[in-house]
């Protein structure tokens, strides 16, 4: 893979290509409804990879972002109900994801486990949290002007209203990336761990402020999660955190870290909503819209990989037949 | 030396990786009952052709042939099969396997039915050891065990496969004085029993005591060879780097100011044991000893990369706080590491991404780091350290060794330090950039820096240094004015044969 | 065998033993229906299908690798091995299990090659196949699922009978169980596995066929998991589309559990079936305590967490002890040692440079 | 990629796929044809039906989840009924039963200008503001087999038959099962969230105190529609409850699971099991003896009074005013459900009558 065609290029590349001849054969697609739809549907999957692409940067991963998110929406509902506030029950949510961060990034960073393990055992237990909070009831009674916001459209745009949040936060997460001495330790971290604590980066403590604002951004995704469906339940966002890890690896983030662009998360994330909605308005059955996922993720990885040999291969014909022409 | 006919011959090899030519024109013959010492500065090629006798790399051309016959190439069981094993200066073990199964990893005994049978290789490994005078545990994991002892697991992996080459990759360079012995002892034996030995080191002293015959390796080629009787090490250094070596040790003399580094007592168990000594400004302090005495991990602790167990550092007569390279930083030291790839650079980034690394804070405007600011300081330092490169977006993978370090030592001069210590400064670079290397530390040092230099070079140690530390098994065994530091006197406090030689003992 | 014995109390299964002892003698105590005949035989094929699948999981984990398309593999096996008997009445069990071990292999193979040949990071392309043969397993099954009613008595009767107290599906994990230990600890291949995990640059250099033996890990992975479908059709009499769906997690935390290290290079077979025992037992276990049903999953969760942390606090242990215990080796090696000529730095000395290391 | 279909991997399959078992209703009469037996209270309504049903309508059936054979039973009723009304019918779904996954549909439904949509609400809260912006968009809604929280989300609900009677209908089964000695009994639900679930066992519970003394419901667990969590919380419960009598599973997955778990071990014959089962899944296990009884309503009837429902909707009819299915009348009360009639009690004798 050439710079110039990079692979989070492509992926934005594919994003133009799909929306265009989306637009084209189906005027349905391009539609501002559907486009306000697609929007809304990637939302908590969105603010979660952003996050997500800074751990995974540093070389750490966090599976446990899909039960932090329905910790945090039981732990709306509930707040909720007991406090009639829902001021008070959205700090309590997003408090809620901050404190399942550090624990996280406790265990990780201060016992020197490995992460995946870690939030293997967090997944479980967090999910675990939301049963023993709420049992077996829905919370169902938020006021109508939060729900509102959850699922209607900014009024005279087809935008859902948490349009303006991601967008705020992809930049925000995309200047800190690529613009400041954070990204740039984030960088340095994935490329090098001891070169990085060589280098004076704090490499325990930026770790540990990573796996917390993850918690934070996964409590922020479980309310928007909970106003978009209008209920708080102990089984909400269930498996997010794989489509979290599949659009962040598809953005071109590498699992070893230190290899990534926001813009090509954010791509990728934009992309799998478009390609998906494509296909389900055009009648694609949802058992082939599984292939479809799987194959487009592991085609994320082959992909780059086979066109690297390629170029290789064609590099070494062509000294070869240099060496052979007199 | 024996035979008329060579066991193995290696003639007119080539080799390039990339549009890097390793090998040009290699040439090696090997006879059994032979020692024979492959020599040449880092970069010369020996490790390429090791690797083609190994069976990791396939020449592009040339011929080698082994017992007459041709050599097959390109596989390392087939090299293994065909008599040839390698012993790699970093030994490679498998941490989670027993010691007996690391000797015999895919050949352990068998019984009839094909299965591993651990009591016959537990014996095996047993006599293995006996016969190298080892006290090792068959049974134990390679996990935690010493250089050396890894290394003697290597040997017996060799003798266990009756090889007929035995090629040995720098296998002292990180072993203590006693157990350096023990190997060239293990060598000799090996000879003895009608194998070529292949051994490659930078301790020439070494080289003259075990081998019988030399060759000289230089920018990928063969440039000469013949019996070790009849030459000396001055002989062998000119071969070597092509020239004869003047002025690489551009001293600028200096008044030692203040105190900047004020070590006491420091200790990690089973590391590094009561430690205590000052560094002033404008003053350069070397440490000199073996690899593996903890000279590296010493500093490590120092600069907060490592914890320690109990001791004190100050900077400039106030307490640095332990595990904290931060807090070092902010107090003007830093540490440019021993192992460049690992430890000192970013290799997948740019040669402007890597030189303001540390000082990415100076560089911010509101929060932002300014591009600008960046490649106009990295620009600044490419200049003043001459450094070659393709751009500064270039990634620094792509540049060569020393400039490499160049990045490494801008990065940490661009902090403006008040401390350097630089850990094996000038390790695998080239002879020209050395002295540059060293031309630069000087002049630093002359402006006030205060120096902290870890050198296993001890020519590097003696020119450079106002003050010699040794170091021997994590104990500082001596401390040497420049006027009484001798070669011979560093070597006798590092190797342990006269412990404190007299003078200076450690502050 | 004094080696042999102290192995086995040094390693990470006796903990793992000792903890599922501790867990069944408190829940026998509490309630001593626990361990009665059909309680035993309940928890015993409860664990078949976990355990069979923490079997293979253990090949791909020593390797440094992961298989998380487990689940998926598992569906697709159940349901074409069910669609082959289906209808038959005779002793079609033996079809059944070829049918679903085939499509097991077929599945490692294709994980194996982009593993082993193309070189990617295993927990990628196994999540990739994941949704792949999840996709294909629910585009075959269409609306479709295999009854009770459809399956040769062979296949149904073989879920809930067993032999000598213990549930056949129980034999089915423990054979491979057996021949899981067996080839790991006595193969060479097997053991080549444990030094590839344990340092891959060194087993190629060593000559280790990496890439074959990649794939041999896989294709027994998905054997398993392909066996563990049939075992599956058995024990429920049926399958439908959501086979196997979530399977993968709760496997690799049984091997994790079991000693078995992620990062390659440790861990046995019978560690594996220990750790999915365990974590079995203790769900079983926790309902048969009469722990509240919301509390139990977190409290799972919070198990796996404390047996990684403890592996960690013991292991970081051990290093340390290691360290200080070599260092003391070598000092004394030192002090005893021989003396070392000087001759050669005597005759280094030349045109100044007076060298006994000269450029490193 | 969205939350639906990644969720394969959550650590436990939490109630995922919370299959068939919920209810809606439709008559009891075999196979989808609507004049047999439909012995429905509501045939009884006068004919106050809406208009006419316009012919050529686009009409979406959205079940909880495709592949699964109750459903796609229910989606051969809304075939044939689709066929006299000519309406253009299609079954379009996600793999896993959730709300969430839902939506995708429903936005196809809007975008796709369908006219109606017949959906089983697979989160009664979730899929609310979804069937509002449908409305919005001039789709016509009605849920089928499981309900919406908000009642103003769809026009009609057609109910397989009252909670009231599943409830009933299972304590009586499990009655007439255990015997009149009575005993222990204990509940196998889906998922703890589950609402119509839950609505029944409450009903259950109110029952067994009124009506039936002589049974003691000791114990309710949750095997979240997963074969094996149910299976292996059926083997819990022996533990926990060595006198256990009886287990009551009103949901498709969980009865059968307990039943393959009865059949295999050494309580059969001795503890009941009884629930909501399809027919084609639980014919072993009446057959040898496990399974004394269970219910089900046709899930065919679903789908046809669906369509005819959201036909007349559609067409500019009002739905909740009663109306005509075929050749029979149907009321609607004031909630705008249309029941159909009480469970079909299935037994070794009639169970092979049945294909669903």
């Amino acid at each position: 893979m050439s710079r110039v065609l990079s692979w989070d290029r492509s992926v934005f590349v594919l994003l133009v290509v799909t929306v265009a001849v989306g637009a084209v054969i189906d005027p349905d697609f391009a539609g501002g409804s559907n486009l306000g739809f697609v929007l809304q549907d990637i939302g908590e999957i969105m603010l979660i990879a952003l996050p997500m692409t800074f751990l995974i940067m540093t070389g750490e991963i966090d599976l446990s972002v899909a039960s932090t998110a329905a910790l945090a929406g039981c732990v709306l509902g509930w707040a909720w109900q007991a406090s009639g506030s829902m001021a008070v029950a959205v700090l309590a949510a997003v408090g809620t994801g901050v404190v399942c961060g550090a624990v996280n990034g406790f265990l990780v960073t201060r016992l020197g486990l490995g992460s995946l393990a870690v939030t293997i055992g967090t997944l479980g237990l967090y999910r675990g949290l939301c049963y023993a909070l709420l049992g077996d009831t829905t919370v169902a009674d938020f006021p109508a002007g939060w729900t509102n916001l959850g699922f209607s459209s900014i009024p005279g745009t087809p935008l859902p209203y948490v349009t303006p949040l991601l967008v705020v936060l992809a930049v925000a997460f995309g200047v800190v990336l690529h613009l400041t001495r954070t990204g740039r330790w984030v960088f340095a971290v994935g490329q090098s761990v001891e070169a990085a604590r060589f280098a004076g980066i704090p490499v325990a403590r930026l770790k540990f402020r990573l796996f917390v604002v993850t918690g934070a951004v996964a409590g922020l995704a479980g309310i928007v999660y909970d106003l978009r469906f209008a209920s708080a339940r102990p089984d909400g966002a269930l498996g997010f955190e794989l489509a979290v890890i599949a659009s962040v690896l598809f953005g071109g983030v590498s699992i070893f870290g230190g290899v990534g662009t926001m813009w090509g998360v954010v791509s990728a994330v934009l992309f799998l909503g478009s390609v998906r909605s494509l296909l389900q308005l055009q009648g694609v059955p949802g058992n082939a819209l599984t292939i479809i996922t799987g194959g487009l993720l592991l085609a994320s990885v082959v992909i780059p990989v086979v066109a690297q040999r390629w170029s290789a291969f064609r590099e070494r014909r062509s000294r070869v037949l240099a060496a052979a022409t007199p | 030396m024996v035979d008329a006919e060579p066991l193995v011959r290696v003639r007119g090899a080539a080799k390039a990786f990339g549009g890097v030519q390793a090998l040009r024109d290699a040439s090696l013959e090997l006879f059994a009952g032979e020692v024979h010492a492959l020599l040449g500065e880092n970069g010369a090629g020996k490790s390429t052709l090791l690797k083609v006798l190994a069976g990791v790399h396939r020449t592009d051309s040339g011929e080698v042939t082994i017992g007459g016959g041709p050599f097959e190439q390109g596989s390392t069981r087939r090299s293994r099969e065909q008599g040839v094993a390698v012993i790699y200066q970093e030994p490679s073990l498998f941490p989670d396997l027993s010691l007996a199964e690391n000797v015999f990893i895919g050949r352990q005994p068998v019984t009839g039915r094909g299965a591993v049978d651990w009591a016959r290789m537990r014996r095996a490994a047993a006599v293995l050891f006996g016969q190298l005078g080892v006290d090792l545990d068959p049974d134990r994991p390679a996990r935690g065990l010493s250089i050396a002892d890894q290394q003697i697991v290597e040997i017996a992996k060799a003798l266990s496969t009756d090889a007929r080459v035995i090629v040995m990759d720098e296998p002292t360079a990180a072993l203590s004085a006693s157990e350096s012995e023990r190997l060239l002892d293990v060598a000799r034996r090996l000879r003895d029993g009608g194998a070529a030995v292949v051994f490659v080191s930078h301790r020439l002293d070494e080289v003259f005591a075990l081998c019988d015959r030399l060759t000289v390796m230089r920018d990928g080629a063969t440039v000469h060879t013949c019996p070790v009787a009849g030459t000396d090490a001055g002989e062998v250094v000119r071969w070597m780097v092509g020239r004869e070596l003047t002025d690489l040790f551009p001293k600028t003399e200096t008044t030692p100011g203040d105190v900047v580094l004020r070590v006491r007592g420091l200790t990690t168990d089973g590391v590094f044991d009561d430690v205590s000594f000052d560094v002033r400004a404008g003053e350069i302090v070397a440490f000199a000893g073996l690899v593996g005495s903890g000279r590296s991990e010493v500093v490590r602790a120092v600069f907060g990369i490592d914890r320690y167990d109990s001791g004190s550092v100050e900077v400039l007569g106030s307490p640095l706080p332990p595990a904290d390279p931060r807090a070092a930083l902010a107090r003007g030291v830093a540490l440019v590491p021993e192992d460049r790839r690992q430890q000192g650079l970013f290799m997948p980034a740019s040669i402007a991404r890597n030189t303001a690394v540390v000082v990415l804070s100076r560089l911010a405007r509101r929060g932002v780091v300014r591009e600008r600011a960046e490649r106009e300081l990295a620009a600044h330092w490419a200049q003043r350290l001459q450094l070659r490169h393709g751009g500064l977006d270039q990634p620094v993978e792509r540049l060569s060794g020393g400039n490499q370090q160049k990045v490494v030592l801008a990065k940490w001069l661009a902090t403006d330090p008040r401390l350097l210590v630089v850990d094996e400064p000038t390790r695998g670079i080239d002879v020209g950039t050395k002295a540059e290397v060293h031309r630069l530390l000087s002049e630093q040092a002359g402006q006030g820096l205060a120096v902290l230099m870890v050198s296993s070079e001890l020519p590097e140690v003696l020119g450079m240094a106002d003050r010699v530390l040794v170091m021997r098994e994590g104990r500082l065994m001596a401390t040497l004015d420049r006027a009484e530091a001798t070669q011979e006197r560093v070597m006798l406090a590092a190797t342990g044969q006269a412990s404190v030689a007299g003078e200076g003992s450690a502050a | 065998m004094n080696g042999g014995l102290r192995r086995v109390l040094a390693g990470r299964e006796a903990p793992v033993a000792g903890a599922l002892l501790v867990v069944l003698a408190v829940t026998t105590a509490v309630n001593p229906r626990f361990l009665s005949d059909q309680g035993r035989f309940d928890l015993l094929v409860a664990i078949a299908i976990t355990g069979l699948m923490a079997v293979g999981q253990t090949f791909v984990l020593v390797m440094r690798h992961v298989d998380l398309s487990v689940g998926s593999v598992l569906g697709l096996s159940a349901f074409m091995a069910g669609s082959a008997v289906r209808g038959d009445t005779g002793g079609s069990l033996l079809v059944a299990l070829l049918v679903g071990i085939v499509v097991g292999v077929v599945a490692g193979l294709v994980n194996g090659a982009l593993v082993a040949f193309l070189r990617l990071p295993a927990l990628v392309v196994t999540l990739g196949t994941l949704y792949v043969f999840q996709g294909v397993q629910a585009l075959l099954t269409g609306g479709t699922r295999i009854n009770a009613d459809q399956l040769p008595t062979s296949v149904v009767s073989f879920g809930v009978t067993g032999f000598l107290g213990v549930p056949w599906l129980m034999w089915v994990c423990l054979l491979a169980a057996a021949l899981g230990g067996v080839f790991l600890r006595t193969r060479r291949s097997g053991r080549d596995l444990y030094a590839v995990g344990s340092n891959p640059p060194a087993a190629e250099l060593v000559g280790i066929p990496v890439a074959r033996r990649t794939l041999l890990a896989y294709m027994v992975s998905g054997a398993c998991a392909g066996g563990a479908g049939v075992l599956f059709l058995a024990r429920f009499g049926g399958v439908d589309s959501n086979a196997g769906i979530g399977y993968e997690l709760p496997v690799v935390a049984a091997c994790v559990v079991g000693g078995v290290n992620i990062f390659g290079g440790s861990g046995t077979v019978l560690g594996a079936l220990l750790g999915a025992m365990l974590l079995k037992t203790m769900g079983v276990s926790l309902s048969a305590l009469s722990v509240p049903e919301f509390w139990q999953q977190a409290i799972n969760g919070l198990l796996l967490l404390v047996a990684i942390t403890a592996d960690r606090i013991v292991l970081l242990r051990r290093e340390r002890s290691a360290r200080v215990e070599a260092a003391r080796h070598r000092r004394e090696q030192v002090d005893a040692g021989p003396a070392l000529p000087t001759d050669g730095a005597d005759r280094a000395g030349h045109d100044g440079v007076t060298t006994t290391e000269v450029v490193r | 990629m969205r939350p639906t279909r990644l969720r394969l991997v959550a650590f436990l399959a939490v109630a995922a796929a919370s299959l068939a078992a919920c209810g809606g209703g439709s008559s009891a009469g075999a196979g989808s044809s609507s004049s047999a037996a439909a012995p429905s209270e509501s045939a009884s309504a006068p004919a106050a039906t809406a208009g006419a049903v316009k012919e050529g309508l686009k009409i979406a059936i959205l079940p909880k989840a495709i592949n699964i054979p109750y459903f796609d039973a229910a989606y051969a009723g809304a075939q044939k009924a689709c066929a006299e009304i000519k309406a253009e019918c299609e079954q379009i779904g996600p793999t896993q039963a959730t709300g969430a996954a839902q939506l995708q549909f429903i936005n196809t439904v809007i975008q796709k200008k369908y006219d109606a949509l017949v959906i089983s609400a697979a989160d009664a809260n979730s899929v609310v503001p979804a069937l509002k912006k449908a409305q919005d968009a001039g789709v016509a809604v009605v849920t089928y087999d499981a309900d919406v929280a908000d009642t103003s989300a769809r026009s009609v609900m057609v109910k397989p038959t009252t909670p009231d009677l599943i409830g009933k209908s299972q304590v009586d089964w499990i009655s007439k099962a255990v015997g009149s000695g009575g005993g222990e009994i204990a509940i196998l639900s889906a998922a703890a969230t589950a609402e119509n679930q839950n609505a029944w066992i409450k009903i259950m519970k109110d029952e067994l105190a009124a009506n039936h003394p002589e049974l003691k419901l000791v114990d309710t667990v949750y095997g979240d529609d997963d074969a094996a969590k149910s299976a292996e919380k059926a083997a819990a419960l022996m533990q926990s409850h060595p006198n256990l009598k009886g287990i009551i599973s009103p949901t498709t997955v969980g009865v059968a699971a307990a039943a393959k778990y009865i059949s295999g071990s050494k309580y059969k014959g001795t503890v009941q099991v009884t629930g909501l089962g399809l027919p084609s899944e639980m014919k072993a296990y009446v057959k040898d003896g496990t399974v004394k009884s269970f219910g089900l309503w046709d899930p065919g009837m679903l789908g046809y009074l669906g369509v005819y429902a959201a036909g007349v909707k559609a067409s500019g009819g009002d739905p909740k005013a009663g109306f005509k299915a075929g050749d029979k009348d149907y009321t609607v009360d004031g909630d705008g459900v249309a029941i159909v009639g009480p469970p079909q009690e299935f037994t070794a004798e009639n169970v092979d009558q049945f294909n669903f």
